[in-house]
Formats: structure tokens, C-alpha cells, sequence
């Protein structure tokens, strides 16, 4: 019985929810890898050679712009909820979106 | 049988949420001792039913400016046509002016502001002042809203969805034990015993095929108060609103109102060849008072002998439909939704069953005949007379509510016990009330149908005597009807068909009264036309209705009215005063 | 659930670490150029009092940041409140604090390698 | 009726808050036909058990809202042709709330909150004071006038996800109503307000998904009501801490 909530901002919720989520648990992982550089740091050599296969490549993609995506957005929410301003959200968060592709875009093009 | 009536006892009952019933609870609880216990007791939600929330226009209110009580008071008189109680009337006129500054400052309402701060005040038809204060034309929201918020936000207790059903008076009869209700959400019987109960269950001419209240209003108050035998007055005073929408048989949104305001900016009322026609019974035209514009629309009806065209068409698109569509945008949107242009197009209006006028007999302190028991806003008679001045219905209903709010308050400190009720009597109003659980199950609603096609054509817009008493009959054989239609009994929790059956019994109740009353007044006042005796007949002689059952009959009698205040051709306002402060319209 | 100051607390952390995670991927997008390896890494950030702030800032920033928003989503999902609730948000705060506080040293700490 | 009119299929929720199912009832569509009308004409003709509620017919009592094909919605003032789909209509009892009966729902949680959140008005004088003079065009002002015309009718707080998830929050209403009693200045205690939706289910909750402000059937804005709290508690925020 869920309503069809088809519309922009919900969308822009589920985005940076979905992307704060994914962060979060990444975030763990990303600490675990680093602190190899202090006792092995050729075990963090080894990650870094796996992480240059295009499959791996992809997912950091993806993580970039999930923290773009969730940056952006977080910056709008804010927008909105401390600038008196607020009327053009819609344009906002696909801006937000945007601004966020740009910046993994140009991460991802650096990689390859 | 009566076994299964839960018992519950408090000390201030307030039946109905509307605007009295509300500023009943809230008087009531700076009046009462401390300590008292109130409960408020409403057959839907607690401020979402009734009528006072659908209030558009606004409320009469004399704030100076030239205006003042004297004025609105002789306008009030005026409109009723010599018929209105006087020291009711008056009572209004004086403390509407106290009780919109509690709505402004105590309860927190908005009304709406000329730019230099200061209320903004419009005429109704019928004002010899700009008085009516509102908010937009949603100002029975701004009251309701911000009045339920003050009951829900104290220790009222409240009894949601329950439905009373009779009052029970003492062994002896000389006052009001308590009242029965049904907890509709389960379908079990509640009786609540009060040293002091409010009815405010604010009338409602809803056995009218065409009519504007809201659903959940047919009458129970003055029903439950025939049967008590208690006196009612005026109970042929029916007002019907010019222009109610039409959009089918079928449809809920029939008979609600297109507002007033449609004809005051120039709207054009035309019949089924297009023409113009409210010249033919009035100079004023469109802009005529309501009793006159919907008796116009009617002659007009009749005249048609189109069966598929059934009412007349309002027109605004001369004005120029974005024009319209800006200053009428709640009425715009809600005719769009269901299915009509009155921006740019035609749309079908009859007149429909506004509002009533007749009531049970009180006096300025709302008590009624039977100790214990008070009586405020639309269920009262007397205040209005023959006609209700737009703005002066939720005047009455909350000046009268505070002020019942503060006699119950003051009147059981002098009431130590709650009074034990004549036992045959709720046993009696218990079976009245199951009795379609005992009978074969069957469509309801055809009947109301019935009811309603009976009163309109009979005992409606225009009446004689042939009419009413042959609407009587009819509303008898439907009552006949009634008893033999059952409804099932194997589930009665939130069973609405129930609860149809027990409208259609207040109605038909009431009904009857109308007609009855309506045969006893011979001549033509305010609402009540009879093409018989269209005469106004002597002002001087003036008299009002008052109907009783006893044993199970109703009888009409006709009461002078009592001129203590101002008699016919008189006035109060001091000499040299214009007759209207109004600027031509 | 979200009170004023954890609302406080989550966008407060939020606005700090915007500038900084942009910087962050600002030298990631530098960095990554020609590929990456400890080496690189620890040369750059080993020893730096710069650094060391700005990754412990961060640390600290996001282990709040994340443990009220985990929080929120762990609430309207599973509906879980009080005690466990607030032990949960701890929980993952302060184990985050601790994975990161691991990954700053290691990658900051000169003494060390 | 009309006569010679096409069905409607039309599947309607029965049952309490413990169990319930769609059961299907056929209905001869008409002209000008509310949501309303459909489940009028079920109860009256069709099964005289079902249960719902309505109160003014016009969209001013908010008591009959539904879910109609799952999306909460004012049935007396919804045509049927606008959510018919081949014919065929969903109904149900309204979303966040708990069932009494069918399509009845019991309003009380949506109404404590409305209270929880400070939304009712105290007073700062009394009926023996003038009406004070207020520009109807002052900034404030306009923004307190901008949710005053809500009919309570809880079709935003079906709507909202975090509702859903979260007992405890409030409720894009209420704290619209908290919003406009904040910018009355007629109000005697607007520091209690902000204290009202700072709390554990207050304001700080939404997550600005603005379905509140799409599925409003009055066109009001809660969604930006309740940043404006947001920005007035933060800023009484660093008041405090200063
Ligand atoms: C569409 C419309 C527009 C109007 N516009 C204006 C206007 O502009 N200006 C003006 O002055 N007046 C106007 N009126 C008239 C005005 O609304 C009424 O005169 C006034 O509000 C009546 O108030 P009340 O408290 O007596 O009754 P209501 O507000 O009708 O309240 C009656 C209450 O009693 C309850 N009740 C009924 N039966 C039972 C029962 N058996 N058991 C328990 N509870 C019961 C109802 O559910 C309801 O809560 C308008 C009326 C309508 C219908
Ligand atoms: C990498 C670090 C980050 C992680 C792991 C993270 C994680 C999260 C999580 C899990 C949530 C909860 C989401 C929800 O309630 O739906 C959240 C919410 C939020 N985040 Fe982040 N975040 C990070 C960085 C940022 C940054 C840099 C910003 C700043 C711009 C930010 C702004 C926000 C805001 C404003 C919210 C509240 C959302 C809401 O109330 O709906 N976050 N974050
Ligand atoms: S804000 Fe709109 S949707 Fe919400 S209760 Fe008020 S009128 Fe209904
Ligand atoms: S839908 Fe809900 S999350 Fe906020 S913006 Fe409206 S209250
Ligand atoms: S019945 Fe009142 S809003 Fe629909």
C-alpha cells in the first residue's frame, strides 16, 4: 500500500540517504585498508594494485560520486532549511546532482 | 434489554463541536468549580463536523465606525420580520462584540485586515452596515480550528463518535437526568448521567433533496427534544440558500453552496433559454436577499417543463474568467472538481435548505423548560425570527455556546448530585434506538430519498395548504416505511446504515413539526412563503409558532410576540441616522 | 529521536567536512594520476602536522556524523529507540573513532614506519 | 440513478487494525461522481456494513480522507475519473494512521501531536482588549497567514515516509501549525513553541521529502514551514550556547 511518491525531492532523500548509507559502510573498510600502511605496507600496495582493475574502478567511481552526490545534497539541504530563500528546490537538487557528476566524472576520467 | 447501557457519569455534558458547542466547553471550564468534571460528546470528530466549520461569509459583529449594536439589533429584527425574541436577539447583537475579541485575543483566530491594521468588514444583503468580519470566505475554519485546539489541548473529556440518542429525564419529569448515546465505533450503548447538559447538536433542514449542512447534522437535537416535550418555536422557518451546486442525485456535492458572494460581484442567474430572469420577480435582480432570489430561482424551476434540466445556471464568464478565476479561486477550484466551469461556463444552482431558524424554546441564559437542561446555537429558536441574517448564524452559535458555558458553570454549584433517571424512559429510547436491529434488513437510503423529495416539493421554497398537508402524509407513510426497513445486527461497530436509519427517524420527526407548523402560520414571513397567503399580514399582531408533543402527538399554537424592545415601525436608533451606512451597491 | 543538539551536532559535523572532503577528493583527482601506491601516500601525509589535523578533524567529524545519521536510518527501519538506540549510535561512533583514528596514525605518524 | 451506466470496479479495504483484505464491489459509474460518492453508493446499495467517514462533502472538515490507488487523497473532492485507471479504483483507510474500520481511521495520534507541537494559540490579552491592529502585509505576518487555511485533514502526515518510520515525529501539520503560531505575534509564548518541536519527535526529523507539500489538496507548504522552524531553533540554538 506505499503511496507513488514519484517526485524530485523524494527522490533527492532516497539519493542521499542511499549515499550516506553506502559512505558509512565503505567508511570502515576505507580506515581498515589505511592503517595497513602502518604495520605492512605492502599488503596496502597490493590492495592499491587490485584496486586498478575496471571492475574495482567502477566502484570507486561510484563511491566518488556517492560522496558528491551526498555532499552536494547535504549542502542543499541546508540551503534550505537556514537560507531564507527556498523556493526553486526542485532546480536545487538537480543541481546538486549535477555539481556531483561533474566532480566524480572528472575523478573517474583522471583514473582511466 | 437496558443491561447493556455501559453507565458513565460526569458533571457538564456538552453534546455537538460546533462553534457552541466548543465555546461551551471552554466557558464551562472557567465558569465550573474546580475540580468539575466536563465532558464533550460529538457524533463525528471533535471540530470536524458541523456546521460552523463550513461557515464562508463571516460573523456579524457591530465594531463602530458608525456601526453600532443598536443597528445590527434593528437589522436583525428587521430580517426576522418582527418574529425574533427580542432580548435574544439583542443579547446576540451586544455580545458578539465581546466574544470576537476572545476569538481574536483568548482563542486566537486571524480575521482578515484593512491595510491599516484594523478589521476588515463587508456587508452581507440585508446590513445597513459593513459589518461581517471573516477570513476569506474559509471563516468557519480560522473559528473551528483554533477553538478545537483550545478544547483538545485542556482536560475535557471527550467522547468522539458518539451519538446521543435521547434524553432522560427524572422519575418524576420535572428535570434531565442524562443522555443516552451510542459509541459508534463499537455500537454499544453508553448512558451519561450530568447535573447540566448542552445540546448543541445545531439543527440542520437536512430532509431537503437540495441542502448545504454537513452530513452528520438531521435533526437528532430538536428530535430527542420533541420526544422530551420540550416546546419548539418557529419550526416553519426554513432558509434556503439561493444557490446550492447541482451535480446529480447521486452525487454528495449536491445542494452545497455556491457562495453569496458570486451574485453580490455581479454574477448572472440565467434560465434554460439563457435569459436573465431575477428581474421579473425583484428590482434588485440577482443582488435581491436570499429568501427572494431562491423564491425567484424556484418560480423559474417550475416553469421549465425540461425534465433534464432541473435547476437554473449561474454565469460569471461576462466578468472575464481569469477575473473570476482570481477572486473566487476556492469556489473555481471546487466546482472544477467536480466537473464544472464557473469561470468560463454555466453551472446548474436550485436553491437548497440552508439553515433553521426554528428551535427549542429558551431564554436569554439558554435554559430550557426541563431543569438541567440548555440549549445553544442552531437547536435554539427565537434569536432569528423568520429569516437568519448571513454572519448572524455563528454569531448566535458562539455567543449563546460562551454564555451556556457560563450559566452551566455557575448553575451546579447549586446542583449537588447527579439526578437518577426514569429507567422506562431509557428503556424506551434503548429499544426506539434498536429497533431496525429487530426488523428484516433493507436499503435505507431510498427512503431518504423519499423524505427528501416529499419535503422539497411539498413543504419547500414555496407552500400552500394542499401542499403541506399533502407532504405530511407523505412523510408519515415514509415513517411507516421506516419501521419496517431493518438493519442487520451482526456487526455494529461503525455501522453507518444504523446510523442512517436513526437520521431518518430524527427527520422524519422534524419533518413532520415543519409541516405542521408551516400549516399554522397563514401568512408569509421571512422564509415561510405561502403562495395561499402571501401577505405579510399585520406586524403589530405578529405571532410566533410553538410546537409540543404530548403523548405522542404534536400540536401547533400560535404566541404574540413580545415587543419589549421595539415594536413595529419603531427603531432604537437615535434620530437623524441614515438608513444605511452602506454605500449604494 | 533527533533532538535538536544530535540535529545540531549532525550538521555542524556536515558543514566541516564538506570543505574538507572536497579537498580530500580534490587531491585524490591529483593523485591518482599515473596510480597510486603506500609509498606516494605516506610520503605525502608522514610527518605532517597538516595532515594530521585535517584527516583527524575529519575523523572525528564523520565518526559523529555517521553514528547520528546510522542512527536515524536504523531507527525509522527497524524502529528501534531508546537504550538500544543510543547504545547503537556509541557503538558506532566511537568504533569508527577508533578505526580511524588507527588509519590517521598509520598514515600520519612518523615514528612509526 | 442515471441507468445504462458503465461499471467501475472498485476494491475497497475491510477490516480492522488486526487483519483485513480488498474486497471488490461493482459500481454503475456516473457523472460528476466523487471518490466519496463510490463508497457512498457501496454502503448504501452494496454492503450497508462498510465504514468510512465524511462530514462536510466540500473539502473544508478534512474527515474523508482515503488512500485512493495508494496515494492519500480529499475523496469528496476527487472525481473518480481522475483515478480510474481501465476502470478500476483502489481504496483504503489512510496511511499512518491506526484502522478502526475499513476505510474509517482513528485521527487521535495526528491530533495529540497537533497539540504536542504547541499548536494551540496562548494568549497574550484578554476579551476586555482591543483587536490589535496588525499590517496584514508585514512579513511575518504573511508567513503565519501563508498555513492558516489547513483543515487538519492528516493527508500530509499519510504521505510523509519519516511518519511512517518514526512514531514519534510530529508531523509536517502540527509543525506547520507550531510555524504559523511562531510568526503570530499575538502569541503569548513563542519561546514554548520552539521548545515544543525541538524535542526527541519535533522538527529535527524531516528530511525535506516534501510529499507533505505535493499531496497538500490545499496547496500549502509544510515542507517549508518546517524549515523555517529548523532555522529559527538553530538559531536559538547558538543564542542559547552564547
Ligand atoms: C455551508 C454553510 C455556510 C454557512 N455560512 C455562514 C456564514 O457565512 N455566516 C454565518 O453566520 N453562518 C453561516 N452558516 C450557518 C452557521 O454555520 C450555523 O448557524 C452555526 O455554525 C451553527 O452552529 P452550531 O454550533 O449550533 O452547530 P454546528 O456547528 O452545526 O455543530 C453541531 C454539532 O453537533 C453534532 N451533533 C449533531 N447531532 C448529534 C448527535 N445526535 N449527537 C452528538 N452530536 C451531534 C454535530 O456533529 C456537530 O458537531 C453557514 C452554514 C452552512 C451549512
Ligand atoms: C564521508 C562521510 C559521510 C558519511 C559516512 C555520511 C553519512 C551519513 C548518513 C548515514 C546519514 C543519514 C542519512 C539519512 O538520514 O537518510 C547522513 C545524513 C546527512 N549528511 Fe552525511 N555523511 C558524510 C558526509 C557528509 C558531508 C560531507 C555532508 C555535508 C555537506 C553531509 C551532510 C549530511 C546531512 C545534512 C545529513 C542529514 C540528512 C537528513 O536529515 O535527511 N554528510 N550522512
Ligand atoms: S497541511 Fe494540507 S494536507 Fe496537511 S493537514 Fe493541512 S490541509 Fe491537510
Ligand atoms: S513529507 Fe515528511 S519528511 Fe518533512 S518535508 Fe514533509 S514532513
Ligand atoms: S467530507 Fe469534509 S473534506 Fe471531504
Amino acid at each position: 500500500m506505499k503511496p507513488a511518491r514519484a517526485h524530485p525531492l523524494w527522490f533527492a532523500f532516497v539519493l542521499h540517504r542511499v549515499s550516506g548509507l553506502a559512505l558509512a559502510l565503505f567508511l570502515p573498510v576505507h580506515f581498515w585498508v589505511l592503517s595497513y600502511a602502518l604495520t605492512q605496507p605492502e599488503k596496502l600496495n597490493r590492495f592499491l594494485n587490485f584496486a586498478d582493475q575496471p571492475f574495482v574502478k567502477l566502484a570507486e567511481f561510484g563511491l566518488v560520486f556517492f560522496l558528491a552526490v551526498h555532499i552536494f545534497g547535504g549542502l542543499r539541504l541546508m540551503a534550505m532549511e537556514w537560507l531564507p530563500w527556498s523556493a526553486p528546490q526542485k532546480t536545487l537538487a538537480a543541481g546538486a546532482v549535477s555539481i556531483a557528476f561533474l566532480i566524480s566524472g572528472t575523478f573517474f576520467l583522471q583514473v582511466v | 434489554m437496558a443491561q447493556d447501557i455501559e453507565r458513565h457519569d460526569t458533571d457538564i455534558l456538552i453534546l455537538g463541536t460546533g462553534g457552541a458547542g466548543l465555546f461551551a466547553a471552554l466557558h464551562a471550564q472557567q465558569a465550573a468549580p474546580e475540580g468539575s468534571k466536563i465532558t464533550i460528546a460529538v457524533k463525528g470528530l471533535i471540530g470536524k463536523c458541523g456546521c460552523t466549520r463550513m461557515v464562508q461569509g463571516g460573523y456579524n459583529v457591530a465594531l463602530g465606525g458608525g456601526d453600532t449594536v443598536e443597528r445590527h439589533f434593528m437589522d436583525t429584527i428587521e430580517g426576522g420580520k418582527w418574529l425574533p425574541n427580542q432580548d435574544m436577539a439583542w443579547r446576540l447583537c451586544e455580545q458578539a462584540v465581546v466574544r470576537i475579541r476572545e476569538l481574536e485575543n483568548e482563542i486566537g483566530c486571524f480575521f482578515d485586515r484593512n491595510p491599516d491594521g484594523t478589521l476588515h468588514q463587508k456587508a452581507f444583503a440585508g446590513q445597513t452596515a459593513d459589518r461581517t468580519v471573516h477570513k476569506g470566505d474559509l471563516t468557519g475554519i480560522e473559528i473551528i480550528n483554533r477553538l478545537m485546539e483550545q478544547v483538545l489541548s485542556r482536560p475535557v473529556e471527550k467522547l468522539q463518535e458518539h451519538r446521543a440518542v435521547g434524553l432522560i429525564p427524572t422519575k418524576d419529569g420535572s428535570a434531565l437526568a442524562g443522555v443516552l448515546m451510542i459509541d459508534m465505533h463499537t455500537g454499544g450503548f453508553r448512558f451519561v448521567r450530568a447535573k447540566t447538559v448542552l445540546m448543541a447538536t445545531g439543527g440542520g433542514p437536512s430532509m431537503y433533496k437540495y441542502h448545504t449542512p454537513s452530513g452528520d447534522k438531521t435533526m437528532d437535537g430538536l428530535a430527542m427534544a420533541l420526544r422530551a416535550g420540550l416546546p419548539l418555536r418557529d419550526m416553519e422557518m426554513v432558509q434556503f440558500h439561493p444557490t446550492g451546486l447541482l451535480a446529480g442525485e447521486h452525487s454528495r456535492m449536491t445542494g452545497t453552496v455556491l457562495e453569496e458572494g458570486l451574485r453580490g460581484a455581479g454574477g448572472q442567474l440565467l434560465n434554460g433559454a439563457g435569459q436573465r430572469f431575477m428581474f421579473d420577480y425583484d428590482a434588485k435582480g440577482e443582488r435581491a436577499t436570499r429568501d427572494v432570489v431562491s423564491r425567484g430561482i424556484y418560480a423559474e424551476m417550475r416553469k421549465s417543463n425540461d425534465p433534464k434540466q432541473v435547476g437554473m445556471f449561474i454565469s460569471m464568464a461576462h466578468l472575464g474568467p481569469d477575473n473570476v478565476r482570481a477572486k473566487f479561486k476556492g469556489m473555481v477550484k471546487r466546482c472544477e472538481d467536480s466537473g464544472f466551469d464557473l469561470a468560463g461556463g454555466l453551472v446548474e444552482v436550485v436553491p437548497t435548505a440552508h439553515y433553521f431558524m426554528g428551535g427549542v424554546v429558551v431564554d436569554v441564559d439558554t435554559r430550557t423548560a426541563l431543569e438541567g437542561l440548555y440549549v445553544a446555537g442552531e437547536d435554539a429558536g427565537g434569536a432569528h425570527g423568520s429569516n437568519r441574517l448571513g454572519g448572524n448564524g455563528v454569531a448566535n452559535s458562539t455567543v449563546y455556546g460562551g454564555i451556556a458555558g457560563d450559566v452551566m458553570g455557575r448553575d451546579i454549584r447549586t446542583m449537588p448530585a447527579l439526578r437518577d433517571p426514569d429507567e422506562d424512559v431509557l428503556a424506551a429510547e434503548y429499544a426506539r434506538a434498536r429497533h431496525p436491529l429487530t426488523q428484516p434488513p433493507d436499503l435505507v437510503q431510498p427512503l431518504r430519498n423519499r423524505l427528501q423529495e416529499a419535503m422539497w416539493e411539498d413543504v419547500g421554497v414555496m407552500r400552500d395548504a394542499a401542499g403541506m398537508t399533502r407532504g405530511l402524509d407523505r412523510v408519515q407513510a415514509i415513517r411507516a416505511d421506516l419501521l419496517n426497513v431493518g438493519v442487520a445486527a451482526d456487526n455494529l461497530a461503525f455501522n453507518l446504515t444504523w446510523h442512517d436509519w436513526l437520521n431518518m427517524a430524527s427527520l422524519c420527526e422534524v419533518s413532520e413539526v415543519i409541516a405542521k407548523a408551516g400549516l399554522a402560520r397563514e401568512n408569509s414571513r421571512g422564509a415561510h412563503y405561502r403562495e395561499d397567503f402571501p401577505a405579510p399580514g399585520d406586524l403589530t399582531a405578529s405571532y410566533y409558532t410553538v410546537a409540543q408533543q404530548i403523548e405522542g402527538r404534536v400540536s401547533v399554537t400560535r404566541q404574540d410576540v413580545d415587543f419589549n424592545i421595539v415594536r413595529p415601525g419603531d427603531t432604537i436608533l437615535p434620530e437623524g441616522e441614515p438608513e444605511t451606512l452602506v454605500a449604494a451597491q | 529521536m533527533l533532538d535538536l543538539r544530535l540535529y545540531m551536532l549532525q550538521r555542524l559535523t556536515a558543514l566541516i567536512m564538506a570543505p574538507l572532503t572536497l579537498g580530500h577528493i580534490a587531491v585524490m583527482i591529483y593523485a591518482v594520476q599515473g596510480g597510486l601506491s603506500a609509498e606516494e601516500i605516506l610520503g605525502r601525509t608522514q610527518g605532517s602536522v597538516f595532515w594530521f589535523l585535517f584527516y583527524g578533524v575529519f575523523v572525528l567529524a564523520v565518526a559523529i556524523h555517521a553514528a547520528i545519521g546510522l542512527r536515524v536510518i536504523i531507527h525509522e527501519i527497524f524502529g528501534l529507540r531508546a537504550r538500544i538506540l543510543e547504545g547503537i549510535t556509541w557503538g558506532i561512533g566511537i568504533l569508527l573513532l577508533i578505526m580511524g583514528m588507527q588509519a590517521l596514525f598509520a598514515v600520519t605518524w612518523t615514528g612509526a614506519a | 440513478m442515471d441507468g445504462h451506466a458503465e461499471l467501475l470496479q472498485v476494491s475497497v479495504w475491510r477490516g480492522t487494525a488486526q487483519s483485513g483484505y480488498f474486497q471488490e464491489f461493482e459500481v454503475p459509474g456516473l457523472e460528476n461522481q466523487t471518490v466519496l460518492d463510490v463508497v457512498s453508493w457501496i454502503q448504501h446499495y452494496a454492503d450497508a456494513t462498510l465504514s468510512y467517514r465524511f462530514a462536510c462533502r466540500v473539502g473544508m472538515c478534512g474527515s474523508c480522507a482515503m488512500m485512493v490507488n495508494g496515494q492519500p487523497r480529499w475523496t469528496c473532492r476527487t472525481h473518480v475519473n481522475k483515478v480510474l485507471k481501465d476502470r478500476k479504483v483502489e481504496i483504503a483507510p489512510l496511511r499512518n494512521l491506526p484502522v478502526i474500520k475499513d476505510l474509517a481511521a482513528d485521527m487521535d495520534p495526528f491530533f495529540d501531536k497537533w497539540v504536542a507541537a504547541g499548536g494551540a494559540h496562548v494568549p497574550s490579552s484578554t476579551r476586555d482588549d482591543p483587536i490589535a491592529p496588525i499590517d496584514p502585509i508585514d512579513a511575518t505576518r504573511v508567513e503565519a497567514s501563508a498555513g492558516i487555511e489547513c483543515i487538519n485533514c492528516s493527508i500530509c502526515y499519510a504521505a510523509c515516509d519519516t511518519v511512517a518510520g518514526n512514531a514519534d515525529y510530529l508531523g509536517p501539520a502540527a509543525l506547520q501549525r507550531a510555524w504559523t503560531l511562531l510568526n503570530d505575534e499575538k502569541h503569548g509564548n513563542r519561546a514554548g513553541i520552539l521548545a515544543a518541536v525541538s524535542g526527541s519527535g519535533g522538527c529535527h526529523n524531516c528530511h525535506s521529502m516534501g510529499s507533505c507539500t505535493v499531496y497538500c489538496p490545499n496547496d500549502l507548504d509544510p515542507m517549508s514551514a518546517i524549515a523555517g522552524l529548523k532555522r529559527e531553533t538553530t538559531k536559538s540554538f547558538f543564542r542559547r550556547s552564547r
